[in-house]
């Protein structure tokens, strides 16, 4: 029989406004193997925790049970309690009297009998836990960065600012991200260009950072502190280390392609760099497009290259690294607003999103800086900007708001009265949230001083009439219906997941939220931290974002690499799951369904009749196992228990509950 | 009348636990009032835990014992996993005694040889505990005592001091490797009972113990001459009711719960060898 | 039926005998007559002698795949004779580990469907002393006289519903097939369950379950009933209690079936086995349809390269957590 | 005392008898047909040769507490479970009441008896029930029984031409049919004596059988005579003369009961000890312990083949390893058959 304390906290209210304490202790003095009870009104605090420690030594307890909150609150800090007192930490068990008791009942009649069965099931549990110690675990002293964009930028910059090694992975062929796209940054007007380029540049001359450009990444296998990660480095079809960037060959190509960079509104060579800054400044080529990758004729690159860079044989080549810690800051997409037929987006060139009007802005972008309809090349007289296309819907978009697309229409209504002064500028908007640094001063001013119409209400309907666009809407504060002739239409389309995020997601092994964002750990307090060990989240990939808070977030992420990479070991999973070999028929359905290919099949040898028979069964790596569980309710016979989760400490607890008095 | 259901047990309570071996622990039972019956050594008792359930042992304290009965178990499986949990005052269910036990009056003026192995002393001590209360009954006591080390040998202070003290008794103990706090004998049980090289004229030679002991002390028991007739052993099977009925024990038409456990070589050698 | 018997007889033993007495195989698993005309049971054969016993009839239910399991411990090259059932069943051990491919030769034999002593002496109207077959059509031979009977309505109900009456996986096929077969009935006993109350579906179970005797023939004679040591008699945990009681009968019963979840063949071994013959099938079959349902049609042992529904992740499979 | 019902009344006479206590018959359950209490709206199937679980269930039940515990702190108490009550037995054909007499000879008169066995056995009134036309699987005749005839039973019925002529033969019997009262008449015209009945000879030569199984224990006729055995338990369940038992505790640490249960010695967990050896460790000693408790270690002890050729096995085995294919292999066929 083990010596079991029972502890109970009153959370203040929380628990014991809901649960009678005196009841649950009374109760738990009878269960079987429990030798002392008592209670507290906040058993995390230091006095809590010192009561749990001295009873331990007083009574010679060798199993503890703490009715509180949830075991993810506190269950280490009692453990560590208890290790203070020189009980391992995994004879203590946690009953979850407050999330899964107090918070969801209003009668104490009813939420006392459910406490005491928790923690009975609990104490009966407890018996049967054994002491675990966790090992220790080695950790590769490197990063890797997904997402070479402000976010992974920052990140990069940061970690090998500490002295550690860090690989970016960027999908396109430069990094930059969508930062490089925009024309001038919100509240300041800052150009965009001209703060990324010098830390693009910085990142590629750091002795610590690897840029991996027009890269993807295949496979992430391991875990914290060792995560093999294969990285499919795309054939470019130039030799990087022979190129010079001289252009030569993007000015001799003879075919073209729409601009990805340019949002489409312009082509681009066959072989190219995106953008003049490009970082690396090696040109990589669009089979797609090229002709000789298509017809097998041309080969003007190829001829006119002067260091002789282009390889048409090259192929896709994949890395094998391992990294000790994961920041994952693969941004964000902008929403495709065909899906509301009523605004006529790509019906009419010069109905625009946000993010194709900052293109009009830039000196090197489609319209060579001039602000002109593409229609007609003349400049717009009219603009009509949309707030919310897709954003705040819940009927037919987003329930969540974009956050950036007040403030970039705010930009980009201040950047058209500069560049047509004659311009004038109607906001539709539902709410104009201006959170930030002076970010409201800055809208005022458009409001105040760059003659911009703010109009709270709704557009209808958006069609051409003659040589303009007729916007119909209703002013929702006068309740009138209003008509404008617009030249151009700017729809703030939502900021949206990247496409391939839940791919992604599911490559690396962390999820995401309902809109495919990834999902932080904690909302409050682990807010870069991902429910996977060791990856960590940055930028609009975790939720919109403007730029001073991808920054910053990328910043915390690195820290918290930072903070990975600088310990000697690592201190792994003790529950891990092991296989009970002998009643193990090798059916091997666990290492189908193990998410972190801890299990191996293994040959072993057994006796029969005079003889010995090989079979295999299956086995499980400790360091690669996360104690998730998934084989052990995979094995029909029962052959794989978890540690610390053990099939009869479960039945014991369901016992508990079930067979209860 | 329940009390006449042979299956039924009765009341009983633990008196003290001691720690033999890492795995062995030996429980003094008493019953309601005073013993729970009467016995034979060699005969086994049922002790129940519930919800655990019932399962049977052999008796290892001499019938002379009047205060209680002892049961040294070592922790094998559900019920003995059970019985190591509770702690002394405890009440358990028993039910017995069952089996046959020793053939005392066969051993009654012989030189007897016990050899024992590990947990295999347990039904051995009721019966030397018998031989030395009747010590004018018996011949020439030898004790041959093995176990896997030290830590594995169960009453150890009694083997050593009180049955080696007792009159016309040797006692050898053994360990099957060297092991740094041992000074005594190394080796496997069945080799000493080979170099001691008991004769087998007037001798009764017993012995219990894990199975492969068993089979190789047969073998050195053999070699020195012994005839079948003058070895005498226990058997171990799952048993269920211990009176011969619910069909788990039998060698051939021959119940070990009921006819055994213990079985003189030549009667085993004429049953089917499924144990 | 007599003569067509001979015929497909001698041309099994035909095949296999080449194999068994050249060596290549150790063992034929095959089929002998019982000591009823109406009962055929496993024939484990080795020589020229045993092979003389073969029987390939309109009896041999028995699956003999699951032999395998045993027999390959002591052979290294085992042929066994395999209807439909049986040859998804070597694929569902396949697919289990359980046994290797090269270590067996399957013999294929489609298989028309074996036939049911209760119906025979249901439709005879008493003991039946002969039959003869004939194009789907079987005359039985009573004291009395005769009685004639379509073929289909004297199936065994494991047959009923068979879709592959051809082996899916074979190195020698011995007949020409059957091609697949149109099944309309396969489900209907579940939808009709599905149709019930709780309560009512409850209480149909709690019935046909009461006369579980524990006896386990389901699980052993079952193909996708391979573990070393079932729950059932597992000590520790103690999942499963001996007593009779509902809540023992259903946690043997739905442990069992669920064990079965995208793995179970259909072959119907389970309730064929149950002397008090409790409709398996339909807990058998609920849970293929949900799969269906849920998963997309998935026809466990037809294919052993295909990925078990509940062994892979697709991003659209239903109830994922990210969803809405 | 003799005594007739008309078959149409037996409703009204199950009614009656089973108003005063439990009454067992064989009731069509679904598809097959079971030894089982009746109740009303239970549908009674005399005409089933054989039920498809033996009768043995009456008086050996499946599954019988007879302890219940409560432990509370260190205190445990046992307190014993009686549930033994007067029981009716209708319908016992000869095959499975001389199987009742083998379960004698195991639970009353091999020392120590069982009270709980004998207390059911003394409780229960047996009507037994003469076969009219066996089956093709009953091969009773080859024990010497006869299917027309019980001679254990209390009361001995026929059903004859409409009618079910009931003759009570002791005590008891007598008794239960008193108990009918007005719902029989008499019988003492009726000539009480069911057509002879003679089940298919199945060419097995019995004698000596024992004897000569004796050495046959390492036999390599059992190499190959298991094989095909699955391992599982429904020879033993369905087998009128199997006994074997289980003893296990239902509850928990604070209560609970204690019964004994139906168990088969065709588990591979039936003789697995605590520490892992297991005496009977393959399916080839399971089917050779089955057999030979069969036919060569219950007539060592009790002078008489533990079989009544019901025919259960022939019928449920899901392969055909039967007690006849058995018997035969093992050398017990007449010399013609061979």
């Amino acid at each position: 029989m083990p010596r079991t304390g029972v502890f109970i906290c009153h959370c203040g209210t929380n628990i014991a406004g809901t649960v009678d304490i005196d009841k649950t202790v009374e109760a738990s003095r009878n269960f079987p193997g429990v030798v002392h009870a008592d209670e507290y009104r906040y058993l995390c605090s230091e006095m809590g925790q010192d009561i749990i420690t001295k009873a331990i030594k007083e009574n010679d307890l060798d199993r503890v049970v703490v009715g509180t909150c949830s075991p993810r609150m506190h269950e280490n800090t009692f453990r560590k309690a208890a290790a203070e007192a020189g009980l391992n930490p995994y004879l203590l068990e946690v009953a979850n009297i407050r999330e899964h008791c107090s918070w969801v009942h209003k009668d104490m009649e009813e939420a006392t009998p459910k406490a005491i069965a928790l923690l009975r099931a609990a104490a009966a549990k407890a018996a049967l836990n054994e002491a675990l110690e966790a090992p220790r675990l080695d950790v590769e002293k490197r990063a890797l960065v997904i997402g070479g964009g402000i976010a992974g930028i920052q990140a990069a910059l940061d970690i090998a600012e500490a002295g550690y090694e860090v690989d970016i992975v960027e999908k396109d062929p430069s990094i930059g991200g969508r930062m490089a796209q925009l024309e001038k940054t919100f509240p300041t007007l800052d150009c965009s260009a001209c703060i990324l380029t010098p830390k693009m540049v910085e990142a590629a001359q750091h002795p610590n950072i690897n840029l991996l450009t027009y890269s993807e990444v295949d496979e992430v296998k391991g875990f914290v502190g060792q995560f093999d990660v294969k990285i499919r480095q795309k054939a470019r079809y130039v030799d990087p280390v022979k190129c010079t960037g001289c252009g030569i060959c993007w000015e001799k190509c003879p075919s073209k392609a729409p601009s990805e960079f340019e949002m489409g509104l312009s082509k681009r060579k066959s072989i190219y760099v995106p953008f003049a800054q490009a970082v690396p400044m090696v040109p990589v080529i669009d089979r797609d497009s090229c002709l000789y990758f298509r017809k097998g004729r041309c080969q003007i690159c190829e001829k006119e290259c002067p260091p002789q860079a282009i390889d048409y044989e090259q192929q896709d080549e994949i890395i094998e690294r391992r990294y000790g810690a994961i920041v994952v800051a693969t941004g964000f997409d902008q929403l495709d607003p065909t899906i509301y037929g009523e605004y006529g987006y790509g019906q009419h060139p010069d109905i625009l999103t946000g993010l194709e009007f900052e293109r009009i802005f830039n000196a090197s972008g489609p319209t060579g800086g001039k602000v002109v309809k593409l229609s007609d090349g003349k400049p717009p007289k009219k603009v009509v900007f949309i707030q919310c296309i897709g954003s705040r819907d819940k009927a037919r978009g987003m329930n969540y708001c974009s956050k950036i697309c007040c403030m970039y229409t705010a930009k980009q209504a201040i950047l058209l009265k500069e560049k047509v002064p004659d311009a004038k500028s109607y906001v539709f908007y539902i709410d104009v949230r201006t959170g930030g640094k002076g970010y409201e001063e800055f809208q005022r001013r458009a409001a105040e001083e760059h003659d911009v119409a703010y109009m709270r209400g709704q557009v209808g309907k958006i069609f051409p009439e003659d040589d303009h666009l007729v916007v119909r809407g209703i002013d929702s504060l006068t309740n009138r219906n209003i008509e404008i002739k617009a030249d151009m239409v700017v729809l703030a389309a939502a900021t949206v997941a990247r496409g391939d995020a839940p791919e992604l997601g599911r490559l690396v092994g962390i999820n995401s939220d309902s809109y495919h964002f990834f999902n932080e750990a904690h909302p409050k307090l682990k807010p870069v931290e991902t429910h996977t060990a060791g990856i960590f989240i940055a930028g609009a990939c975790q939720a919109p974002k403007d730029i001073p808070e991808t920054v910053s977030q990328a910043s915390a992420a690195a820290v918290k690499a930072i903070g990975l990479l600088s310990k000697e070991k690592l201190q792994g999973e003790a529950c891990t799951a092991e296989v009970i070999q002998s009643d193990c028929s090798g059916c091997l359905n666990c290492e189908a369904i193990c998410p972190y290919t801890a299990i191996t099949p293994v040959e072993i040898e057994e006796r029969y009749k005079d003889g010995v028979l090989k079979r295999t069964v299956a086995e499980v790596n400790p360091a690669l196992c996360q104690g998730c569980g998934s084989c052990a309710v995979t094995c029909r016979s029962g052959s794989i228990n978890l540690k610390g989760f053990s099939n009869d400490q479960i039945m014991a607890e369901v016992d508990a509950i079930c067979l209860q008095r | 009348m329940s009390s006449a259901n042979v299956l039924m047990p009765q009341q009983a309570t633990i008196l003290d636990i001691t720690e033999e071996t890492p795995d062995i622990k030996t429980l003094r039972v008493v019953g309601k009032e005073g013993m729970p019956f009467d016995f034979m050594p060699g005969q086994c008792a049922m002790l129940s835990v519930p919800p655990v359930g019932e399962a049977i042992f052999s008796i290892t304290s001499s019938p002379t014992c009047r205060e209680c009965l002892e049961f040294s178990i070592k922790d094998v499986g559900n019920v003995s996993g059970a019985l190591h949990g509770l702690q002394p005052g405890q009440q358990i269910g028993i039910r017995g005694p069952y089996g046959n036990g020793f053939p005392i009056e066969k051993m009654k003026g012989k030189d007897i040889l016990f050899i024992g192995g590990g947990i295999g002393l347990a039904p051995l001590r009721s019966l030397i505990g018998y031989c030395f209360a009747h010590r004018e009954e018996f011949g020439h006591i030898d004790i041959v005592y093995g176990a896997r080390s030290p830590a594995d040998l169960i009453r150890k202070s009694e083997v050593r001091e009180s049955w080696a003290a007792e009159p016309d008794t040797s006692v050898y103990l053994t360990v099957d490797a060297e092991f740094p706090d041992w000074n005594g004998h190394v080796g496997f049980v069945p080799n000493y009972v080979s170099e001691l090289a008991f004769k087998p004229e007037g001798r009764i030679a017993l012995t219990c113990g894990p199975p492969i002991m068993i089979k190789f002390v047969l073998q050195a028991l053999d070699k020195l001459q012994f005839s079948p007739e003058q070895v005498i052993t226990t058997l171990e099977m799952r048993m269920k009711c211990g009176v011969g009925k619910c069909g788990r024990c039998n060698l051939g038409s021959v119940y070990v719960c009921k006819d055994g456990p213990v079985f003189s070589l030549d009667e085993l050698n004429a049953l089917p060898s499924e144990y | 039926m007599a003569e067509r018997n001979v015929e497909s007889v001698n041309k099994v033993r035909e095949a296999v005998s080449q194999d068994l007495l050249g060596g290549r195989i150790d063992l034929l698993l095959g089929w002998e007559k019982g000591h009823y005309w109406w009962q055929s049971r496993p024939l484990f054969a080795r020589s020229e002698a045993d092979l003389e016993k073969l029987a390939w009839d309109s009896f041999c239910a028995v699956n003999l795949s699951r032999y395998l399991l045993e027999e390959l411990k002591d052979h290294d090259k085992v042929g066994v004779l395999v209807k439909g059932c049986d040859a998804r069943a070597f694929n569902r051990l396949l697919q289990d580990n359980m046994v290797r491919r090269e270590q067996v030769i399957l013999y294929g034999l489609p298989c028309p469907g074996m036939l049911d002593y209760n119906r025979l002496v249901e439709k005879a109207g008493g003991a039946p002393l002969e039959i003869t077959e004939e194009n789907g059509r079987v005359i039985i031979k009573v004291g009395s006289g005769e009685q004639e009977a379509q073929r289909d309505d004297l199936l065994l109900d494991k047959c009923k519903d068979c879709r592959y009456p051809d082996p899916a996986v074979y190195d020698q096929l011995l007949f020409s097939p059957q091609g697949e077969k149109e099944v309309t009935e396969r489900f209907k006993t579940v939808e009709e369950l599905e149709e019930m109350s709780a309560e009512e579906r409850f209480g149909y179970w709690e019935k046909e379950l009461s006369r579980c005797l524990r006896c386990y023939a389901c699980r052993q004679a079952c193909p996708f009933c391979s573990c070393r040591e079932c729950f059932v008699e597992q000590e520790n945990p103690r999942w499963q209690g001996r007593a009779y009681q509902p809540s023992e009968n259903f946690m043997f019963h739905l442990v069992r079936a669920y064990h079965g979840t995208g793995r179970c063949i259909d072959c119907g071994e389970c309730e064929r086995s149950c002397p008090v013959d409790i409709p398996l099938q339909e807990l058998n079959r609920k849970l293929i349809k949900d799969i269906n349902e849920l998963y997309g049609d998935y026809e466990a042992g037809l294919d052993p390269e295909q990925e078990p529904p509940l062994l892979t992740y697709r991003p659209d499979d239903p109830a994922a957590f990210s969803e809405k | 005392m003799k005594k007739v019902i008309a078959r149409e009344k037996l409703p009204e006479l199950w009614k009656s008898l089973a108003a005063k206590g439990p009454l067992f018959l064989p009731i069509q359950e679904g598809p097959v047909v079971l030894f089982q209490p009746w109740s009303e709206g239970a549908e009674a199937n005399l005409d089933a040769v054989n039920t498809a679980v033996s009768a043995k269930d009456v008086f050996l039940p499946r599954e019988e507490t007879y302890l219940q515990y409560r432990c509370s702190g260190n205190q445990l108490e046992l307190i014993p479970v009686e549930n033994a009550e007067p029981v009716i037995a209708f319908g016992v054909h000869p095959c499975d009441l001389k199987a009742v007499e083998m379960l004698d000879k195991v639970y009353l008169d091999q020392e120590p008896s069982d009270e709980l066995y004998r207390q059911r056995r003394e409780k229960t009134t047996v009507v037994g029930l003469s076969c009219r036309e066996p089956d093709p699987f009953c091969f009773c005749n080859e024990f010497g029984i006869n299917p027309a005839d019980a001679p254990g039973a209390d009361v001995m019925a026929h059903l004859k031409n409409g009618l079910v002529l009931l003759e009570a033969r002791t005590d008891k019997g007598k008794a239960l049919l008193d108990q009918a009262g007005d719902l029989l008449q008499d019988g003492s015209d009726e000539k009480f004596e069911a057509a002879e009945v003679k089940t298919a000879d199945f060419g097995l030569n019995l004698e000596g059988l024992p004897e000569n199984l004796k050495e046959r224990f390492e036999d390599p006729v059992w190499d190959e005579l298991y094989k095909s055995c699955l391992g599982c338990g429904v020879c033993t369940y369905v087998c009128p003369t199997c006994y074997c038992f289980d003893v296990e505790d239902f509850g928990h640490e604070g209560e609970g009961q204690r019964f004994r249960c139906w168990d088969s010695c065709m588990y591979g967990h039936f003789t697995d000890m605590a520490g892992g050896h297991n005496p009977r460790a393959g399916r080839k000693e399971r089917v050779r312990q089955r057999f030979m408790h069969k036919l060569q270690y219950y007539p060592e002890t009790f002078n008489e083949i533990a079989c009544v050729g019901c025919g259960r096995c022939l019928r449920s085995c899901p392969v055909n390893l039967d007690i006849v294919q058995a018997i035969k292999a093992l050398g017990g066929e007449t010399v013609e058959q061979r």
